[in-house]
C-alpha cells in the first residue's frame, strides 16, 4: 500500500511554498516563515483546501451521475450536449447561477433569509473534514468522529427552517415544517442504527469501524440496520420517496421556494453534499469502507490510491441505489411519513441494536467471515 | 442588464483642461504588456501592494473580463437554460412532450423549475388572456436577471386562431419583452428546441 | 396554526393548465376550496359565430387540447344534425378510430401527468413515450400532432394512408402490453395504494348531484357510458365493456382509465378489421358549397342556395375522454352558426371540486386533482 | 322504457305556464315553459320523472328576447330532455336551478356573465370566466368581435 496520505501531501506543498518564498525574503524573515509551526498551519490550510475541492467536484460529478442515471432508467439520455456526455453540464448550471441575481423578497428576514442557505452549506461541507476517506486521507483519527459527523448532519433541519421562515411564503413555511418534522422524526432511528454498528465493532472511529470490518463487511450480520439506516437517510437526504419538504407537486418548490440564483445554488450544493455524506456512511459503516474482499485478486487492490479507487466507486454504486428508488417510487404523504417513523422504524432499529448486541455476546460474529460474499 | 455600455476603458489618464502636458507625464499603459512585470526590489518595498494590486487589477479588469469572466458566464447562461414550468394552453402539451423520452429537452440542460425565482427563460406556451396578463407579468418580474422569454406558437406571437376574441392579448410582446418566437399552432417539440437552440446564439452573439 | 389560505394557481405545478385552486388550510389539512376558472377564456363560442361551420373544428381542436378528435366529432355530429347531413359509413367508423385513438392518448397525457403529481418520476416518460406513437398515426393521416382538423361536417377529409392499419395494429399490440407494466408500476407499490386508497371519495349519488360524468362517475360503480346508452356514429354495431370500478377513490379512477384503455384497444381492433374490408367514400356526396369543404364535390348537385337552406337545432352528446361533453348547434339558415354552447365535463367535474376535496391533506390535492383529469382549454373555451 | 307522456305529467303541475311539449330527435322531447313556472316544473321533473342529472344550462340571445334552456338526462330512461323558457331581453330574470340542482351552479354563473340572464335565488352569482368586473355580456349579439387594435399596453418594465 501506498504511504502518501493527504496530510504528507499538504506538507510536501506547504513546504514547498514557503521555502520558495522564504528565498526571496531576508534572513531574519526567512527564519520566522519556514518555521515548524506555520509550514504546519498552512499545510492544514492546504489540507483544507484540497479537501473542499474534492468535495465539491465530487458533488458536482454525483448530481451528473444522477442526471445521467435518472435519465437510463427513463429512456431518455439526460445532459448530452455540454461537455462529453454532458459532464461540463453542471459546471455550466453553477456558472449560470454565481452570474444570476439573489432576489430578496420585500417581506423577507434578510439575517434569515441570507444565513440560512449559507449556514446549510457550510455545514454540509463541514462534515468531510471528519470523513476518512482511505487510510491517511483523513483529518486524523478523532476518536468520536462518527458521533461528530452526525451530530453535524442533524444541524439542517434548523438552517432549513430559519431560511424557510424567514423568506415568508407560505410554500417555503410548510416545506420548512414538513422539513424539521421529517428529519427529527427520522433522526432516533439513524443514531439507533448506527448504535448497532458502534456495539459491534466497539468505537465510535470511522477509521476504526473500517479497519474492524477486514474481515467481513456489517451488512451481512446488521442486515436490519442497513436497512433502517438507509430508509432514514433517504429521509435525511429528502429524496423521493421521502421528498416531501420540496414535493413539487403540491409545494411549488418547497423551502428554496423563494431562492434564485446562488443561494438556490448553496440549497443544490449542500443537498447533494448531504446525499454524498449519506452515500460514504453507508459504505463506511456496511460495506467495509476502502477494504476489499481477499477474493479480490491483489493486483487490483494494491495499486497506489486503491483505496480511494474502491471508496468511489462503492460510493457511486450506493448513490446509484438512492437513485434507483427515486426514479421508481412514489412520494409519501407526511403523516403517513411520520407514522412510519415513529411507529415502524424505532422499533426496527431497537430490534436491530438488539440483535447487534446479541450477536457479540454470543460472539458468532466470526462465522460471517466465512462468506465469500460479505468480505474477508 | 440593461445599462448602457461604458464609454471607452479608461487606459489613459484624463488631462484636466488648462493643465500642461509636460508634467507629469502620462503613464503609456497602452503599449505596455498587460501584467506589469514586478521587480524583485518591489517586493520588498512599501510599493509592493500598490503594484501587486495594479498587475493584478489590470489583469482581472481587462483581460480577465473581456476574455475569462465574460465568455464563462455567457458560456454557462446559453447552456444552462431553466424555463418556468407552466403550461397555458395547447403548446404546454407539447412543451411537456419535449421534456420526453423522445426528444429530451434536458440534452441541452433544459430543466424546468416551477419556481420563477430559479428560471432564466419564461417559455409562454399558449394563449394568454387578459385574465391571466398581470400574473404573467408578475411571475415575469419574479424572475431574476438576466432572463429571456420565448413566445411559443402562435396565440403567443400574435392571438392565433383567437386573434379577434374578446378575452384573448394579441401577443405576448404587447405585456413583456420577447425574445424568440416560434411559430405553430402548436409547435412541433423539434421547434420548441429550435426556439431554445436559436435563443442560444441570441445570447451567444450578445454584446455586454 | 391557524387557518389560512393558499392560492395553488394559475403557476402551479400541481394545476396541469391555467387555473386557480384557492385553498383554505388548517396545518395541513384542507378547510375549504374555491376553484377559480377563466384564466384560458378565449371565446371559442363567440368566436365561432363568426366562423363557417368548418371552420369551427379548428377551434374544437384547440378547444380540448388533450382530446381534440372527441371535440371535433362532438361538434360535427350536432352540425350535421342542424344542416340535416348524413356522413357516408366509412366517415363513420373513421370518426371512431379517431376517437378512440385519442382516449388512449388523452388516458395517456393523463397517466403521465398523475404519477408525475404522486412523484412518481419515470412513468411520467413512459406515458409520454406511448403516447407519441398514438400521436404519430395521427400525423400519418392529418399530418398533425394534436390539432388535426381532420372530421369535416359530412365525413372526414381524407382516407387512411396505404398500410395504416398493419402499422396500427403493432401500435396496439406494444400498447397492451405496456398496460400491464403500468399497472405493475402503479398498483404494485405499496407506497402508491396507500396514498390513493379511499382518497376523494365521490359516491355515485354525489356523482349525479354535482353533474359528474365519466371516469368519476363510473369509478363509482355507475355504469353510463354514452357510447352504450345513446349511442352515436356507430358505436352501437361495435362490441365493448363499460369499464367500472366500486370504490369512488383516486385508485378507482386509475382502474377505469386502464381498463377504458383496453377496451379502447378492443374497439380499435374491430374497427380496423371493419376498414380493411369495406373501402368506400368518406365525405358525403351531396354538401352545400358554403360549407367550405374543401374537397367537396362543387356542381349543381352539391350547390344548395343558402336562403333556402332549413334552419335547425343539432344537439349532440359524446363520450370524450374526460366524461361527458355536448355541444348545442343553433343553425338559423346562415353561413355561420347562430349560437354554439358547449358543455364540458370537466367543467361540472371541477366545479363539484369542494367535494372531494375538503378534508383531506394538502398533499393530497395533486392526485386527487390529477385524477380528475383537468383540461383548462375545454373548461375555460 | 315506455316513454313518457310529458304532457300528462307536467300538466297538473304546471298549468298553462307549460307552453308547450315539442319532439326532439334522440331525447324525451323539449318542454317549453313560462319562467314563472320554473321551480314547479324542475322538482317535478327531477322527482316525478326521475330526470337527476343536470347536464347543461345555456343562454342563447334572440335579440328581442333571451332563451334559457337546461339539458337534463334520465339515469333510468337513459335519454335526455330539453326544457326551455324566454325571458325578456329588457327583464333577463329566471328562478335559478342551482337548489334543485346543484350543478346549476356553475353552469348558471356562465350563463350570466356571458349571455347576461339573471338567476334569482342563486348562491353565489359571481365572474367565473371573464375577470371581476368585466362589464360586458359576450355573448349577446349586439356584441361585435373585431381586429385587435394597435394597442399600447403600459407595463412596469418599458
Amino acid at each position: 500500500m501506498s504511504t502518501i496520505t493527504l496530510y504528507s501531501v499538504s506538507y510536501d506543498l506547504a513546504s514547498v511554498l514557503l521555502g520558495a518564498l522564504g528565498s526571496i525574503l531576508p534572513g531574519g524573515a526567512r527564519a520566522a516563515i519556514t518555521s515548524a509551526d506555520v509550514v504546519t498551519g498552512l499545510s492544514v490550510l492546504i489540507f483544507g483546501v484540497i479537501l473542499l475541492a474534492a468535495s465539491m467536484l465530487n458533488t458536482i460529478l454525483l448530481i451528473w451521475w444522477e442526471r445521467k442515471l435518472l435519465g437510463r432508467f427513463m429512456d431518455r439520455r439526460g445532459a448530452m450536449h455540454v461537455g462529453y456526455a454532458g459532464l461540463l453540464q453542471n459546471f455550466a448550471d453553477g456558472f449560470k447561477l454565481f452570474r444570476k441575481d439573489t432576489v430578496r423578497p420585500r417581506e423577507a428576514d434578510p439575517l434569515g433569509f441570507l444565513t440560512g442557505p449559507t449556514a446549510y452549506m457550510v455545514t454540509s461541507m463541514v462534515i468531510f473534514g471528519i470523513l476518512p476517506i482511505s487510510t491517511g486521507w483523513n483529518s486524523g483519527a478523532l476518536p468520536l468522529s462518527l458521533l461528530l459527523a452526525l451530530a453535524i448532519f442533524s444541524f439542517a433541519p434548523l438552517f432549513i427552517f430559519v431560511s424557510a421562515w424567514s423568506s415568508n411564503n407560505k410554500y417555503s413555511l410548510m416545506g420548512g415544517m414538513r422539513s424539521a418534522a421529517q428529519m427529527i422524526a427520522y433522526e432516533v432511528p439513524l443514531l439507533l442504527a448506527v448504535v448497532a454498528v458502534v456495539i459491534v465493532s466497539g468505537s465510535f472511529s470511522l477509521t476504526t469501524i473500517v479497519t474492524e470490518q477486514q474481515n467481513y463487511w456489517y451488512w451481512g450480520p446488521l442486515v436490519l440496520a442497513l436497512i433502517v439506516f438507509v430508509a432514514a437517510m433517504l429521509a435525511e437526504m429528502e429524496r423521493i420517496p421521502f421528498d416531501l419538504p420540496e414535493a413539487e407537486a403540491e409545494l411549488v418548490e418547497g423551502w428554496n421556494t423563494e431562492y434564485g440564483g446562488m443561494l438556490f445554488a448553496f440549497f443544490m450544493l449542500a443537498d447533494y453534499l448531504r446525499a454524498l455524506v449519506g452515500s460514504i456512511l453507508v459504505v463506511l459503516l456496511f460495506l467495509g469502507g476502502w477494504t476489499m474482499p481477499s477474493w479480490v485478486p491483489s493486483a487490483a487492490t494494491s495499486f497506489p490510491l486503491a483505496g480511494i479507487v474502491w471508496f468511489m466507486i462503492k460510493t457511486y454504486l450506493v448513490f446509484g441505489v438512492f437513485v434507483w428508488i427515486r426514479a421508481s417510487l412514489p412520494r409519501v404523504r407526511t403523516d403517513q411519513l411520520l407514522r412510519v417513523g415513529w411507529n415502524r422504524m424505532i422499533p426496527l432499529s431497537l430490534l436491530a441494536v438488539f440483535l447487534a448486541a446479541a450477536l457479540v455476546i454470543v460472539k458468532c460474529l466470526p462465522v460471517f467471515g466465512c462468506l465469500p460474499s460479505v468480505g474477508g | 442588464m440593461s445599462a448602457p455600455a461604458s464609454s471607452a476603458p479608461a487606459t489613459r489618464p484624463v488631462v484636466p483642461p488648462g493643465a500642461t502636458l509636460e508634467s507629469p507625464a502620462p503613464l503609456p499603459m497602452v503599449d505596455q504588456p498587460a501584467v506589469p512585470f514586478i521587480e524583485i526590489e518591489t517586493l520588498r518595498s512599501k510599493e509592493f501592494i500598490p503594484a501587486a494590486k495594479e498587475a493584478l487589477g489590470s489583469l482581472i479588469v481587462e483581460q480577465g473580463q473581456t476574455k475569462v469572466v465574460r465568455p464563462v458566464f455567457n458560456w454557462a447562461g446559453r447552456n444552462s437554460l431553466f424555463p418556468l414550468h407552466w403550461g397555458l394552453a395547447c403548446c404546454a402539451i407539447e412543451f411537456a412532450a419535449a421534456f420526453g423520452a423522445r426528444w429530451d429537452a434536458e440534452r441541452f440542460g433544459v430543466v424546468p423549475r416551477s419556481s420563477p425565482r430559479q428560471c432564466d427563460v419564461m417559455i409562454v406556451n399558449g394563449t394568454v388572456t387578459w385574465k391571466v396578463a398581470h400574473k404573467l407579468i408578475t411571475l415575469y418580474e419574479q424572475m431574476p436577471e438576466p432572463k429571456w422569454v420565448i413566445a411559443m406558437g402562435n396565440c403567443a406571437t400574435g392571438g392565433g386562431p383567437f386573434r379577434t376574441a374578446y378575452s384573448v392579448v394579441p401577443g405576448v410582446d404587447k405585456l413583456v419583452p420577447v425574445d424568440v418566437y416560434i411559430a405553430g399552432c402548436p409547435p412541433r417539440p423539434e421547434a420548441m428546441l429550435d426556439g431554445i437552440l436559436e435563443l442560444e446564439k441570441l445570447i451567444r452573439e450578445r454584446k455586454e | 396554526m391557524s387557518e389560512m389560505w393558499i392560492n395553488m394557481g394559475p403557476q402551479h405545478p400541481m394545476t396541469h393548465g391555467l387555473w386557480n385552486l384557492r385553498v383554505l388550510i388548517d396545518g395541513e389539512m384542507i378547510v375549504d376550496v374555491d376553484p377559480e376558472m377563466g384564466y384560458l377564456h378565449r371565446g371559442i363560442e363567440k368566436i365561432s359565430e363568426d366562423r363557417h361551420y368548418n371552420e369551427v373544428i379548428t377551434l374544437m381542436d384547440r378547444c380540448c387540447y388533450v382530446a381534440g378528435f372527441a371535440w371535433e366529432h362532438l361538434y360535427i355530429i350536432a352540425s350535421e344534425e342542424a344542416l340535416h347531413l348524413e356522413p357516408p359509413e366509412r366517415a363513420q367508423y373513421l370518426r371512431v378510430l379517431c376517437d378512440e385513438f385519442q382516449r388512449i392518448a388523452s388516458h395517456l397525457m393523463w397517466y403521465a401527468a398523475f404519477v408525475q403529481d404522486l412523484g412518481l418520476m419515470s412513468p411520467f416518460l413512459y406515458g409520454m413515450r406511448d403516447r407519441d406513437l398514438v400521436l404519430d398515426l395521427f400525423q400519418s393521416y392529418t399530418g398533425a400532432r394534436m390539432t388535426y382538423e381532420y372530421m369535416r361536417v359530412g365525413g372526414v377529409r381524407s382516407d387512411l394512408p396505404p398500410g395504416f392499419t398493419d402499422h396500427a395494429r403493432k401500435v396496439l399490440d406494444w400498447l397492451t402490453d405496456r398496460f400491464v407494466e403500468y399497472d405493475q408500476l402503479c398498483l404494485g407499490s405499496d407506497i402508491f395504494r396507500k396514498r390513493c386508497d379511499d382518497l376523494g371519495t365521490l359516491k355515485a349519488t354525489d356523482c349525479v348531484t354535482h353533474g359528474v360524468t365519466g371516469p368519476m362517475l363510473r369509478s363509482a360503480g355507475q355504469k353510463r357510458d354514452l357510447r352504450k346508452d345513446r349511442p352515436y356514429a356507430v358505436y352501437d354495431q361495435l362490441e365493448f365493456d363499460v369499464a367500472l370500478a366500486d370504490s369512488a377513490d383516486v385508485t378507482g379512477r386509475y382502474l377505469v382509465r386502464m381498463e377504458e384503455m383496453r377496451q379502447s384497444v378492443r374497439l380499435l381492433r374491430q374497427v380496423l378489421d371493419w376498414l380493411d374490408r369495406h373501402p368506400g367514400p368518406v365525405l358525403a356526396d351531396r354538401l352545400p358549397r358554403w360549407l367550405g369543404a374543401p374537397y367537396a364535390p362543387v356542381g349543381k348537385e352539391g350547390y344548395l342556395l343558402k336562403r333556402n337552406y332549413p334552419k335547425g337545432v343539432g344537439f349532440s352528446a359524446v363520450e370524450e375522454p374526460h366524461g361527458e361533453a355536448q355541444a348545442y348547434v343553433v343553425n338559423e339558415g346562415g353561413e355561420h352558426p347562430y349560437r354554439v354552447k358547449f358543455r364540458s365535463p370537466v367543467f361540472a367535474n371541477i366545479s363539484a371540486a369542494r367535494q372531494y376535496l375538503v378534508g383531506y391533506h394538502v398533499a393530497d390535492i395533486p392526485p386527487i386533482m390529477g385524477s380528475v383529469d383537468v383540461c383548462v382549454g375545454e373548461v375555460d373555451r | 322504457m315506455e316513454p313518457v307522456d310529458l304532457t300528462a305529467a307536467l300538466g297538473p303541475v304546471l298549468g298553462d305556464r307549460l307552453l308547450g311539449v315539442e319532439a326532439f330527435p334522440r331525447s324525451a322531447g323539449r318542454i317549453r315553459f313560462e319562467r314563472s313556472g320554473a321551480l314547479d316544473l324542475f322538482r317535478a321533473v327531477r322527482d316525478s320523472l326521475g330526470f337527476r342529472h343536470l347536464s347543461m344550462v345555456g343562454g342563447i340571445d334572440w335579440t328581442d328576447h333571451r332563451e334559457v334552456f337546461y339539458v337534463v338526462w334520465s339515469d333510468d330512461r337513459r335519454e335526455y330532455l330539453f326544457l326551455s323558457t324566454d325571458v325578456p331581453a329588457d327583464d333577463p330574470h329566471v328562478e335559478s336551478a342551482s337548489g334543485i340542482w346543484p350543478s346549476a351552479n356553475w353552469h348558471e354563473r356562465e350563463a350570466w356573465e356571458l349571455v347576461g340572464i339573471e338567476f334569482d335565488h342563486h348562491p353565489d352569482l359571481r365572474h367565473l370566466l371573464t375577470p371581476d368586473g368585466y362589464e360586458f355580456r359576450p355573448l349577446l349579439r349586439s356584441f361585435k368581435l373585431h381586429e385587435p387594435e394597435e394597442l399600447e399596453v403600459k407595463t412596469r418594465h418599458v
